[in-house]
C-alpha cells in the first residue's frame, strides 16, 4: 500500500466546554490514496468538516484532537511541532474553504494574496524562487489554468468585487502555487449556484487528475460525490458508518443510513410518486443514544443494536460497514 | 474615483450637520431667559437705548432672520462680542488663545489612551483567558468606572502633592513652551486618557477576538503563513476598522471630560471658557464655544470616516 | 315572513352560485406585470453614484396559480423568486403591476381591509428557527392566529392546536416548548401547522427544506405532498432545486435575475425545455459522471448593478445573436400553458 | 410566563458567569446600602458638628468628617441615593423616549425615519457636557434639569440602538409571519418585536446608568447640577475639592464609593451582554 498518502487511525476530536470535552468526531479510520478523490459525506453536525480541519490542525484552541496514527507519506503528523506543521501547511497539505468570499482578506486586493503565497514559495526552492521573482506573470498563468482568462484584471480587484465562482477559482489557484500532495476541500461549492457549481466541480476533477494528488472532498451532497469521487466514506453523528468505492456503494448501499440517504437523493433524479423517508432526527452530540447511533431511526433495529456501538465490518471488495447486519467484525 | 465621491459626500454631510447644529445652538440660546440687550447695556439702560439696540442688532426680527444675520457674521469670522465675561472683547480673539490649549490637552490625552489601549488590548486578545487578559480587562473596567475629574485629584495627590513631579495647578500653553506644555499637561492628559484607554482597550480586544474567528484567518493559516504575519496582516489589519469607527464615536465623551478637567487644573481652554460663560450668562460666548465644540466633533468624525474608508475598501469601492 | 326569508335564501343561493362561478372561471391567484424594486445603497451616496439606483428584483412578471395547483418557482439566489413570494403576501410593496386573489385586487389594499384576505394567503419560511418568535412557546405561536381571526371559540383553542400539530406530524407534547428546544424538522412542522390553522387557499413555501438536514428533507417534502392532496391547497413552492420542484409541482416557472424566462407544466419543461437557461439548469442534474463534461455555460452572470438593457441571459447564452442585446425579450405563448421569453427559442 | 421562564434561565446562567455575578453582588450591595444604610447611621447628614471638623478616617468616622464636621460616610449614603435616583430617572426617561423614537423610526421608515435620525445624529455630534450645559442655561440649575440633561444625552443612544435592532428583527421571518397572519402593526411592535430587542436595550440601560452617575457627579461638581445643601456625590466632591489639601479624604473616599457603585453596574452590564448575546448563548448550548 505504498500509494497511501494519508492514514488516520482512531482519530477523535472534541471541544472543551466548561471543563469537559464534547467529542464530535469519534474513532475515525481513513486512508486517502495518491491520485484518488475520497468523498467524506455527512449531514451538518456529522463531524465531516471537523475531521478535515483536524488533519490540517486548523481548529480553534479549545479543540482536542487525539489519534493512534496520523501518517502523511511516512511523516508522523502527531509528532510535528507547531512550527514544523506550519511549514507543511500550504506546501504539502492544502485546504479549500466553503465560503470563497469569507476566505479572502477583505482589506487586500487579489494580487496581494497571490503575491504573499508566491513569496512564501520563493523561500522553498530555486525553481520556486524564480517563479516568485516573476510572481505577477506566474500568477496570471496560474489564474488562466483555473479558468480565469483575464487574470491581470482580476488581480486588481478587491475580493468583494468578484463573484463567488471567480473567488473560488482564485482560491484554488492559491492552493496550486505549491502543487500539494493532499488537498482537503470543505463543501467548496455549497455557496455557489447550480451552473457555477458544475464548472467548479469539473475544475476540481481536472486538477486532481493533473496533479495526481490525494484529495479529500467533504460534502453533504450525494450527487456531487457520485460525479466526483472514486471512493466515499459516509459519516453519521461523528463516526464513519460505511466506506467503499463510489460505484459499488451507489449500486448496493449496505448501511441502513446510506440506503436511506441514497434512496431520497436518487429518487429525486427520476419522477417518483413518493420519497422514502428516514424517520426521526439527528442525535445531538450532547445526548448520543447508547449502542449504534443510528438505531433509533433504523428500520432493521434489533435489541442487540443498543448494547454497544458496532465495529467496522469488512464486507469484501474494499468495503467496510459499521452495522451488525453484516456480522460483528 | 469612488473615494473622491465618498469624500465629497461626507464633507457635504458634515457641513449640513454643522448648519443644522448651529441653528439648534442659536435656538437654544434664543430660548434662554434674559434679554440680550439688557445684558449688554446693563441695568441703567433706558427704554429708548434698549429699543435702539434691538433695532440695530435685528433682535425684533423673527428667529430665522436673526439666525441668518448671525450665521453671516460667523461665516465672516465674527463671532460677536463677549457681554459679561471679558467686557466687550471679540470672542474670536478669546478662542484663538483658548482653542490651542484644549486641542493640545485633547490630543495629548488621546495619544496616551491610544498607546495604552493598543498595548493592553492586543496583549489581552493574544492571551485570551490567561492572566494578562484578566488583568488588562479588569483594569480597563476600573478605568471606565471612574470619573475622570476624581482621578485627576488622585493623580494630584500622588504626583503633585506627595512626589511633586508635576504641578497641581496651572498650565503652560504650548505656544510659550512646548516642553512646559508637555510637563504641565501630563496629569490632565492622563486623567482624560484613563477612562478612554479603558474603553478603547475593551473595543480593540473584542474586535481582535471577533476577527480572529473569521474564515479568512483560518484560510491564511492553511497557506502556512507564520503566526505573526497572520496576526498583523489578517487579524489586526481588519480589526482596526471597527476600532477606529468606535473611536470616533467616543469624541463626544472625550470632550465632555476636557470641560471638567480644564477647570480642575486651571487650564485656560475651551472647557473652562464655556463653563465660565455659562455662569456669567454670557450667551454669545457659550454660543461660540458650543459651535466650536460641534465643529471639533464633526471634524474628528470626518477624519475617522476618511481613515475608515482608506482602511476598508468595501466602503468606497 | 317566510316569503321574505325565502327571497333572502334565494338571494343567498344566487350569491353562492355567483361566487362559485367566479371560482370556476378565475384562477385563485393572478399576478400581472409585477415589478418590485429595491434601493441600492442608501441616502446621498446612492443618489450621487452613477448607474441605476434601484435593483429590479422582480421585473414585470406575470403568472396564474389555479385552485389546488402547485406552482414551482425555480432559480438561482438573486433571481427574485423569494421576492415574488413575499410581494404576493404584501411583505414587499410592489412598484407596479397587480396581484389578484379570488378576483379581488389586493395590490394596494390597506392593512385593515387586507386582514380578511391574510387568512387565505400563508407562508412557510426558509429558516424554521427564525420563523418562530424565540420568546413564544409553540402553543403561543399556534394560538395567536386562532384568536386573531376568531377561528374557533376560545374553549376549543387547545383542541385545535393539538389537531394542527398532529396534522403536521408532531405530538402535542411539544406545545410548552420554546423554538430553540426543537430540531429544524420539528420547527418546520410547527411552522406548517401554524400556516394551516388559518385554512389558507394558497401557501407560499420559500425553500422550506434547504436549511434542513438531508435526512429530514424527505419527511417535510412528503408532508407538503400529503397536506396538499388532502386539503387541495394551492402552493407556490420556491426552490433552487429543479428535482424537488419536479417531485412536488404541477407547473414550474424558471426565473433569472428578476425575469420569468420560461413557465410550463413539469412534463413539458423536463421533456421539451425551450429556454437556453432552462436547458443549462437541466444539464446540471443527474448523478452520472459524464454530464460534468457536458455543455459548460461560459461567461459571468448578468450584473444587475451595471447592465440595464438586453436579455438578462445574454452574457451566458450559447445562442445569443446581436438582436438579443437590444431589450429583454417579451413573453410569448408557444403552446397553451407554455410561455417563454426568448427571441431565438425556435432555433433550439 | 415567557419572561418568567427567561428570568429563571438567566438566573441559572448568572451563576456560571463570574463577571455578571460580581456585578450583581456589588450592585445589590450598593442598592441595599443606599436604601437602608442611612437609617443605621448614628449621624445626621445635615447636622453640623464644629467640634469634629475635618477629622481623618477613624472607626467612629470610617470616611472621616468634612469641613462642617458632618460624617462623610453618612452623607455619601444619602448623596448616593440622590445620585442614583437622578441617574435612574434620567436614563429611564432617555430609554423610554429613545426607544419609542427608534422603534417608530424603524417601523414607519420614509420621512419620519429620515428626520428623526438626522436629529439623533445632530444630538450625537455634541459633546455631552456641552449639551447639558446649554440645557441648564434654559432650564436653570437643579435636580429636574440634571434628569432632563441625562435623558437628552441618552435619547440618541437608545433611539439608534432601538432603530437598528428593530430593523434587524423586523425582517426576521417570525415578524413577517405575524404580518402575513394579519396582526395589527402596533401589536407586532409590542408582542413580536419589543421582547426581542429588549435584551440589548436592557444592557445599554445598565451601562448607561453607570455613566449617568458620572454625568450627574460631573455636572454637580462644576456647579451646574444639583445645588447644595442637597447631598449628591458630585456636590460632596465639589465641596471636598475646596479643602482638598487639608482633608483629601472627603473627595477621594467619596469618589471611591462612587467608583465602586459604577464598577458594579459596568460589570453587571458586561456580564449581561455576554449572557444575552444569542451567538454566545447558542455556542454554550451546542
Amino acid at each position: 500500500m505504498s500509494d497511501v498518502t494519508l492514514t488516520l487511525r482512531n482519530l477523535s476530536t472534541g471541544f472543551k466546554m466548561g471543563g469537559r470535552v464534547m467529542n464530535v468526531v469519534r474513532e475515525v479510520d481513513l486512508e486517502v490514496r495518491k491520485g484518488e478523490m475520497l468523498g467524506l459525506i455527512g449531514e451538518s453536525g456529522s463531524g465531516k468538516t471537523v475531521t478535515g480541519m483536524s488533519i490540517l490542525r486548523l481548529l480553534p484552541e479549545n479543540a482536542v484532537t487525539e489519534a493512534d496514527t496520523l501518517d502523511f507519506l511516512g511523516i508522523d503528523l502527531l509528532k510535528l511541532s507547531t512550527e514544523q506543521f506550519r511549514e507543511m501547511r500550504g506546501t504539502r497539505l492544502a485546504m479549500v474553504f466553503q465560503d470563497p468570499v469569507g476566505a479572502f482578506n477583505p482589506a487586500k486586493k487579489i494580487s496581494w494574496h497571490l503575491k504573499q503565497v508566491f513569496e512564501r514559495a520563493g523561500t522553498k526552492s530555486p525553481a520556486h524562487a524564480e517563479r516568485a521573482k516573476n510572481w505577477r506573470a506566474s500568477a496570471i498563468k496560474l489564474l488562466a489554468d483555473v479558468g480565469i482568462p483575464h487574470g491581470a484584471n482580476v488581480m486588481r480587484q478587491y475580493p468583494h468585487q468578484l463573484s463567488g465562482g471567480m473567488l473560488q477559482r482564485t482560491l484554488i489557484a492559491l492552493v496550486l502555487v505549491f502543487e500539494p500532495e493532499l488537498i482537503v476541500a470543505d463543501e467548496p461549492t455549497t455557496n455557489l449556484d447550480n451552473i457555477v457549481e458544475r464548472q467548479i466541480l469539473r475544475l476540481f476533477r481536472d486538477l486532481q487528475k493533473r496533479l495526481d494528488c490525494a484529495f479529500l472532498y467533504v460534502t453533504h451532497d450525494m450527487t456531487i460525490a457520485a460525479v466526483l469521487c472514486d471512493r466515499i466514506a459516509v459519516m453519521y453523528a461523528g463516526s464513519i458508518v460505511e466506506i467503499g468505492p463510489t460505484k459499488q456503494i451507489f449500486a448496493d448501499p449496505k448501511h441502513p443510513y446510506t440506503q436511506g440517504l441514497l434512496a431520497s437523493a436518487l429518487a429525486l433524479d427520476t419522477k417518483t410518486e413518493r420519497l422514502q423517508e428516514i424517520p426521526g432526527e439527528l442525535p445531538s452530540p450532547g445526548k448520543l443514544p447508547p449502542g449504534c447511533l443510528f438505531e433509533p431511526r433504523c428500520k432493521f433495529a434489533k435489541p442487540e443494536c443498543r448494547a454497544k456501538e458496532p465495529a467496522m465490518v469488512d464486507v469484501g471488495g474494499e468495503r467496510h460497514v459499521r452495522c451488525v447486519l453484516y456480522g460483528h467484525g | 474615483m469612488g473615494f473622491l465621491w465618498y469624500l465629497t459626500i461626507r464633507i457635504g454631510g458634515a457641513l449640513a450637520t454643522i448648519a443644522a447644529g448651529s441653528f439648534l445652538i442659536f435656538l437654544i440660546m434664543h430660548l434662554a431667559p434674559g434679554d440680550p440687550a439688557l445684558a449688554v447695556l446693563g441695568e441703567s439702560a433706558t427704554t429708548e437705548t434698549i429699543a435702539a439696540y434691538r433695532a440695530e442688532h435685528g433682535l425684533d426680527e423673527p428667529v430665522l432672520v436673526q439666525f441668518v444675520i448671525w450665521a453671516k457674521m460667523v461665516l465672516q469670522g465674527d463671532l460677536g462680542k463677549s457681554i459679561a465675561l471679558a467686557g466687550k472683547f471679540p470672542i474670536s480673539d478669546l478662542l484663538v488663545t483658548r482653542l490651542p490649549n484644549t486641542i493640545f490637552i485633547g490630543l495629548y490625552g488621546l495619544v496616551i489612551a491610544l498607546v495604552i489601549s493598543l498595548i493592553a488590548g492586543t496583549a489581552a486578545a493574544l492571551r485570551q483567558g490567561k492572566l494578562v487578559d484578566t488583568v488588562a480587562t479588569g483594569v480597563a473596567v476600573l478605568g471606565i468606572s471612574m470619573p475622570d475629574f476624581w482621578f485627576s485629584y488622585v493623580l494630584i495627590l500622588f504626583f503633585a502633592l506627595s512626589l511633586d513631579w508635576f504641578p497641581s495647578y496651572g498650565f503652560t500653553p504650548p505656544g510659550e513652551s512646548l516642553i512646559g506644555a508637555f510637563h504641565s499637561g501630563f496629569l490632565p492628559a492622563l486623567a482624560i486618557a484613563a477612562p478612554m484607554a479603558g474603553v478603547f482597550a475593551r473595543i480593540l480586544r473584542a474586535s481582535l477576538v471577533e476577527t480572529a474567528r473569521r474564515e479568512y484567518v483560518t484560510a491564511a493559516r492553511s497557506y502556512g503563513f507564520a503566526a505573526p504575519f497572520v496576526f498583523i496582516h489578517y487579524v489586526f489589519r481588519n480589526a482596526i476598522i471597527p476600532f477606529v469607527t468606535v473611536l470616533g464615536l467616543q469624541v463626544r465623551y472625550l470632550l465632555g471630560g476636557v470641560v471638567i478637567i480644564e477647570r480642575v487644573f486651571g487650564i485656560a481652554g475651551m472647557g473652562s471658557l464655556i463653563v465660565d460663560g455659562a455662569f456669567a450668562r454670557d450667551y454669545p460666548v457659550v454660543q461660540a464655544c458650543a459651535l466650536t465644540f460641534l465643529a471639533i466633533v464633526l471634524s474628528v468624525n470626518l477624519i475617522v470616516d476618511i481613515v475608515c474608508a482608506l482602511l476598508d475598501p468595501r466602503r468606497t469601492r | 315572513m317566510w316569503e321574505e326569508s325565502a327571497t333572502s335564501a334565494a338571494f343567498c343561493m344566487a350569491m353562492v352560485e355567483k361566487a362559485a362561478q367566479v371560482d370556476k372561471n378565475t384562477p385563485l391567484l393572478s399576478v400581472r406585470e409585477l415589478l418590485v424594486r429595491f434601493k441600492l445603497g442608501d441616502g446621498l451616496a446612492a443618489a450621487l453614484s452613477r448607474g441605476p439606483s434601484y435593483l429590479k428584483a422582480v421585473d414585470e412578471v406575470s403568472f396564474d396559480v389555479g385552485r389546488g395547483e402547485v406552482l414551482g418557482l425555480v432559480g438561482e439566489s438573486g433571481s427574485g423568486k423569494t421576492t415574488i413570494g413575499k410581494a404576493i403576501l404584501r411583505l414587499y410593496e410592489p412598484q407596479s403591476g397587480s396581484i389578484v386573489v379570488n378576483g379581488v385586487d389586493i395590490t394596494r389594499m390597506g392593512d385593515r381591509a387586507l386582514k380578511h384576505y391574510r387568512r387565505d394567503l400563508q407562508m412557510v419560511f426558509q429558516d424554521p428557527l427564525s420563523s418562530l418568535n424565540p420568546r413564544h412557546t409553540v402553543r403561543t405561536s399556534l394560538r395567536t392566529p386562532l384568536l386573531l381571526h376568531k377561528i374557533c371559540p376560545s374553549s376549543e383553542v387547545e383542541q385545535r392546536i393539538d389537531e394542527a400539530l398532529t396534522r403536521a406530524g408532531l405530538s402535542p407534547v411539544f406545545k410548552p416548548r420554546y423554538p430553540h428546544e426543537l430540531s429544524g424538522g420539528q420547527l418546520q412542522r410547527v411552522a406548517i401547522a401554524r400556516a394551516l390553522t388559518m385554512s389558507p387557499g394558497l401557501v407560499v413555501a420559500d425553500e422550506p427544506v434547504s436549511k434542513l438536514d438531508v435526512s429530514v428533507r424527505a419527511q417535510i417534502l412528503n408532508l407538503f405532498k400529503d397536506l396538499q392532496a388532502k386539503f387541495g391547497i394551492s402552493i407556490i413552492f420556491i426552490t433552487h432545486d429543479l428535482r424537488v420542484a419536479r417531485y412536488l409541482c404541477h407547473r414550474i416557472g424558471v426565473m433569472y435575475f428578476g425575469k420569468l424566462v420560461e413557465i410550463a407544466s413539469v412534463e413539458e419543461l423536463f421533456t421539451a425545455p425551450k429556454h437556453p437557461y432552462t436547458k443549462a439548469l437541466l444539464g446540471t442534474l443527474g448523478a452520472e459522471g459524464e454530464n460534468l463534461d457536458g455543455a459548460q455555460v461560459a461567461g459571468e452572470a448578468f450584473n444587475p448593478a451595471a447592465d440595464t438593457t438586453g436579455c438578462r441571459y445574454y452574457a451566458r447564452c450559447p445562442m445569443r445573436v446581436d438582436h438579443c442585446k437590444t431589450a429583454h425579450p417579451p413573453t410569448e405563448t408557444i403552446k397553451p400553458g407554455h410561455d417563454i421569453a426568448c427571441y431565438e427559442w425556435r432555433r433550439s | 410566563m415567557a419572561t418568567l421562564a427567561t428570568l429563571k434561565g438567566l438566573g441559572r446562567e448568572l451563576r456560571h458567569n463570574r463577571v455578571a455575578l460580581g456585578g450583581f453582588a456589588i450592585t445589590s450591595f450598593v442598592l441595599v446600602a443606599i436604601v437602608i444604610g442611612p437609617s443605621f447611621s448614628p449621624y445626621d447628614p445635615t447636622l453640623m458638628d464644629f467640634t469634629a471638623i475635618l477629622q481623618p478616617p477613624s472607626w467612629a468616622h470610617p470616611f472621616g468628617t468634612n469641613s462642617f464636621g458632618i460624617d462623610v460616610l453618612t452623607r455619601v449614603l444619602y448623596g448616593a441615593r440622590n445620585s442614583f435616583m437622578i441617574s435612574f430617572a434620567g436614563v429611564s426617561l432617555g430609554a423610554i423616549v429613545g426607544t419609542l423614537i427608534g422603534m417608530t423610526s424603524a417601523y414607519m421608515g420614509k420621512l419620519f425615519d429620515a428626520v428623526a435620525m438626522r436629529l439623533v445624529d445632530l444630538l450625537f455630534a455634541f459633546p455631552i457636557f456641552v449639551l447639558a450645559l446649554m440645557l441648564m442655561l434654559i432650564l436653570g440649575f437643579g435636580v429636574q434639569n440634571v434628569i432632563v440633561a441625562i435623558a437628552l444625552v441618552y435619547i440618541p443612544n437608545f433611539a439608534r440602538m432601538a432603530r437598528n435592532t428593530t430593523m434587524v428583527v423586523k425582517s426576521e421571518p417570525y415578524v413577517q409571519a405575524a404580518q402575513v397572519m394579519g396582526q395589527p402593526r402596533l401589536r407586532i411592535m409590542v408582542r413580536e418585536i419589543l421582547p426581542n430587542i429588549a435584551a440589548p436595550l436592557f444592557v445599554q440601560f445598565t451601562v448607561g446608568l453607570a455613566f449617568a452617575i458620572i454625568i450627574e457627579a460631573g455636572l454637580s461638581f462644576i456647579g451646574l447640577g444639583v445645588q447644595p445643601p442637597t447631598p449628591s456625590l458630585g456636590v460632596m466632591m465639589a465641596d471636598g475639592k475646596d479643602y482638598f489639601h487639608r482633608g483629601p479624604w472627603v473627595l477621594t473616599l467619596t469618589g471611591l464609593a462612587l467608583m465602586f457603585a459604577i464598577l458594579g453596574l459596568n460589570l453587571l452590564g458586561d456580564g449581561l451582554r455576554d449572557l444575552l448575546d444569542p451567538r454566545l448563548r447558542r455556542r454554550s448550548a451546542a
